[in-house]
């Protein structure tokens, strides 16, 4: 049952220490990658510099569906286990999510404008980030729709699955539709072009900062979320003995 | 077998009775339709080439105006529970309920897609036309059922479904368009109509059971 | 190797800035939010029992 | 869970039930047997969580803890539980008619209960007229009117006196007593006190923390 007064001091103990170390881990390395890809990497012989624009793009890509799959795991664990503590991470790393799918759609048309001469190419994997936004945005909004967070827990699970459920068929069917009407010969952003290696460990190196960074936002966010979940389980005893 | 047919039954007969339930999204998906050439200019052949587009986002967006009543209406008045105690499962309840409504509002806006094909100036128009939209407005009215049962609960909840379902709809209108393109332009067809039915089926295995797990939401 | 930032290219540098700007609202709003919720939970806990 | 058998004298038997609405407790420990035949009222101040219970005994409710024992014989339909709740479903254009031709259809039952039904609880004159259009005391008798059409053994009875008249009232009173006489249980949250005596009383305040 939703055990509202499962209290989740162990999670609290652990990450206690954890989250210092991973928000300096995460600052380091984002900062060196950054520097490493804008300072270091050769111009690519199509795009000439804006490839470094991938440094970012694909990491915010990646972390983001790690993120969502975070949703979706913690969703299903707490609509299986009803822990509150599972839907406490799902809660939380749906900002995060959304940040970096922004991030995404943000540097993925700032790439578009030097490449292609628009901010929006209808990019297969930009038109499913795109989707993939709109239904962390509908977790939240959804979310935010009801009073009592039990509601509101199971609701946003079960939204969360139907989503993680259907974002390979979005996918696959954006992509289907790409084919027919994308002109030949086109640069995708990432993946095609075998990367060479002075390309290929400053992109790694800046998805495991990117990875970092999300357990130390997920973190952050989930202590915060307990703490105001405490706050409030302790008011409505206050409110009980009082009345 | 009986009992589920009473309440098919029954909602179609309060739908009906309840009027507008017929008429608002066929007039919706007609009003979007005539609304397009005004602004996009009557050209054969500019019209003709937006037609699948249009008509498909029309009638995702009509479909939209219904989704939010079709377990409100019987939610706020405590109909809900007395069918969860008929022994029914709850699965096969929203499953009948969604259709009954499809049959009132999804089913109309399918047959009038020659209508709109012949006001969008397409080239062949056949009674084929009504096939990709009648399978895609299943597939919407399943998903569109998952967030209807998902805010049932709620005030006003009619945004906040069309927010959340608006996503599930890419895959109905990018293969719905396309087959219904080939049908209007007279090209050979059936190869899409097989995608689009997937994912009726896939609608169909999955909906129910999101939809029934929502509205225990106790 | 290029060692200088190419400065010529005006996107990149805006890509990075907009993604900085990103995580460091993102960063803020998780700072602020987690020290408000330590502060309410804190302050309900000495009104409850000072002694603590 | 639900074991068919019938030989049991219990109809109900709850095993320490406990509940939660948002973040406080409202009952937790409840244990309480149910009989067939008898009359159990419900007492506990506003908020105590009556509604939260029999709910649950609906198996409307998922509860927080505890186990819930039905025995309920197999020619009773469906689940055997008849709730009369605050809402009583009906919608706004349904008429007394349809919706007892739905509620019979829906649970197999034979449509020829409907039509004495209606006469017994006086709703002859008004068995077309929409709902929207019927009191909340009119409306109340259709919802008395379903338990006749599709007979259970549980009722589980949420404030049944309510918006009722006086001539109602007794009328409900009728129908409870048949129902124990013919070895129905009876589980009610009582506003008032009824010219029915009950043979058991259950206080959930009792049970808060």
């Amino acid at each position: 049952m939703f055990s509202t007064f499962a209290n989740p001091h162990r999670f609290m103990s652990l990450t206690r220490p954890l989250l210092p170390i991973l928000t300096v881990v995460a600052a380091v390395m984002l900062a060196a990658g950054w520097i490493w890809a804008i300072g270091f990497v050769p111009d690519e012989k199509y795009q000439g510099p804006t490839v470094q624009i991938m440094y970012v793009h694909v990491p915010a890509a990646m972390v983001s569906l790690a993120a969502y799959s975070t949703m979706a795991i913690s969703s299903l664990l707490y609509l299986i286990l009803k822990h509150s503590l599972a839907d406490v991470a799902a809660k939380s790393a749906a900002p995060i999510a959304a940040a970096l799918s922004f991030i995404c759609l943000v540097t993925g048309s700032l790439w578009g404008r030097p490449t292609w001469g628009t901010y929006w190419i209808w990019d297969a994997r930009l038109t499913s980030m795109l989707f993939q936004l709109f239904l962390i945005l509908g977790y939240m909004a959804l979310r935010s729709a009801f009073q009592r967070e039990q509601e509101a827990a199971r609701a946003g699970a079960i939204l969360c699955l139907v989503g993680a459920v259907n974002l390979p068929i979005i996918k696959f069917s954006v992509e289907w539709w790409n084919t027919l009407h994308q002109p030949a010969g086109f640069i995708s952003l990432t993946g095609d072009s075998s990367l060479t290696a002075e390309f290929f460990w400053p992109l790694m190196f800046n998805l495991i900062g990117m990875m970092v960074l999300f357990g130390a936002f997920l973190i952050a966010t989930m202590r915060s979320e307990v703490y105001k979940r405490q706050y409030e389980a302790k008011l409505a005893r206050l409110n009980r003995s009082t009345s | 077998m009986k009992g589920i047919l009473a309440i098919f039954r029954r909602e179609l007969v309060l739908a009906w009775a309840g009027g507008s339930g017929l008429f608002l999204p066929a007039a919706f998906f007609a009003g979007t339709i005539f609304l397009a050439p005004l602004g996009v200019g009557a050209e054969p052949g500019l019209l003709s080439r937006l037609a699948p587009g249009l008509i498909f986002v029309a009638l995702c967006l009509a479909s939209l105006t219904t989704l939010e009543r079709i377990f409100q209406a019987d939610l706020e008045v405590g109909a809900l529970d007395q069918q969860r105690l008929s022994g029914l499962s709850m699965e096969l309840i929203t499953v009948v309920k969604v259709l009954a409504h499809w049959l009132v509002s999804g089913l109309p806006i399918a047959l009038l897609t020659p209508v709109a094909a012949v006001f969008m100036r397409a080239d062949t128009v056949t009674p084929m036309t009504i096939l990709p939209v009648f399978l895609g407005s299943i597939t919407i009215f399943l998903w569109g059922g998952v967030g209807a049962s998902l805010t049932a609960g709620l005030r006003r909840s009619g945004p906040l479904v069309a927010l959340l379902v608006l996503p599930l709809f890419v895959p109905v209108v990018i293969f719905g368009a396309e087959e219904l393109n080939h049908i209007l332009t007279g090209q050979t067809f059936g190869a899409g109509l097989t995608l689009l039915a997937a994912n009726t089926l896939a609608a169909l295995a999955i909906s129910p059971f999101a939809m029934a797990l929502a509205l225990k939401l106790e | 190797m290029t060692g200088e930032v190419t400065g010529g290219n005006f996107f990149v540098l805006a890509s990075f800035i907009a993604s900085g700007v990103t995580m460091a609202a993102l960063a803020a709003w998780t700072a602020t939010r987690l020290a408000q919720a330590k502060k309410k939970l804190n302050m309900l806990n000495q009104t409850e029992n000072p002694k603590d | 869970m639900i074991n068919r058998d019938s030989d049991g004298q219990m109809a109900l038997k709850l095993r320490q039930l406990t509940a939660v609405r948002g973040y406080t407790l409202l009952f937790s420990g409840l244990d309480f047997d149910l009989a067939y035949g008898e009359f159990a009222a419900l007492k506990g101040p506003n908020g105590a969580g009556k509604t939260t219970l029999l709910r649950m005994v609906a198996g409307l409710i998922a509860a927080e803890s505890g186990e819930i024992e039905y025995s309920i014989p197999d020619e009773a339909p469906a689940r055997g539980i008849y709730y009369l709740g605050h809402e009583l479903g009906l919608r706004p254009n349904e008429t007394p008619l349809s919706h007892l031709r739905d509620w019979a259809d829906m649970h197999h039952q034979p449509r020829e209960r409907i039509l004495p039904a209606i006469d017994r609880l006086g709703l002859t004159s008004r068995r077309e007229v929409p709902a929207w259009s019927l009191s909340a005391g009119q409306k109340k008798r259709v919802a008395l009117a379903r338990s006749l059409v599709v007979p259970c053994p549980i009722w589980l009875l949420d404030e049944p006196a309510s918006s009722l008249d006086v001539g109602g009232q007794c009328l409900l009173c009728e129908l409870m007593t048949e129902h124990l006489n013919s070895n129905g249980a009876i589980l009610a949250a009582l506003h008032d006190p009824m010219d029915l005596e009950p043979s058991r009383v259950l206080d959930v305040g009792a049970f808060a923390p």
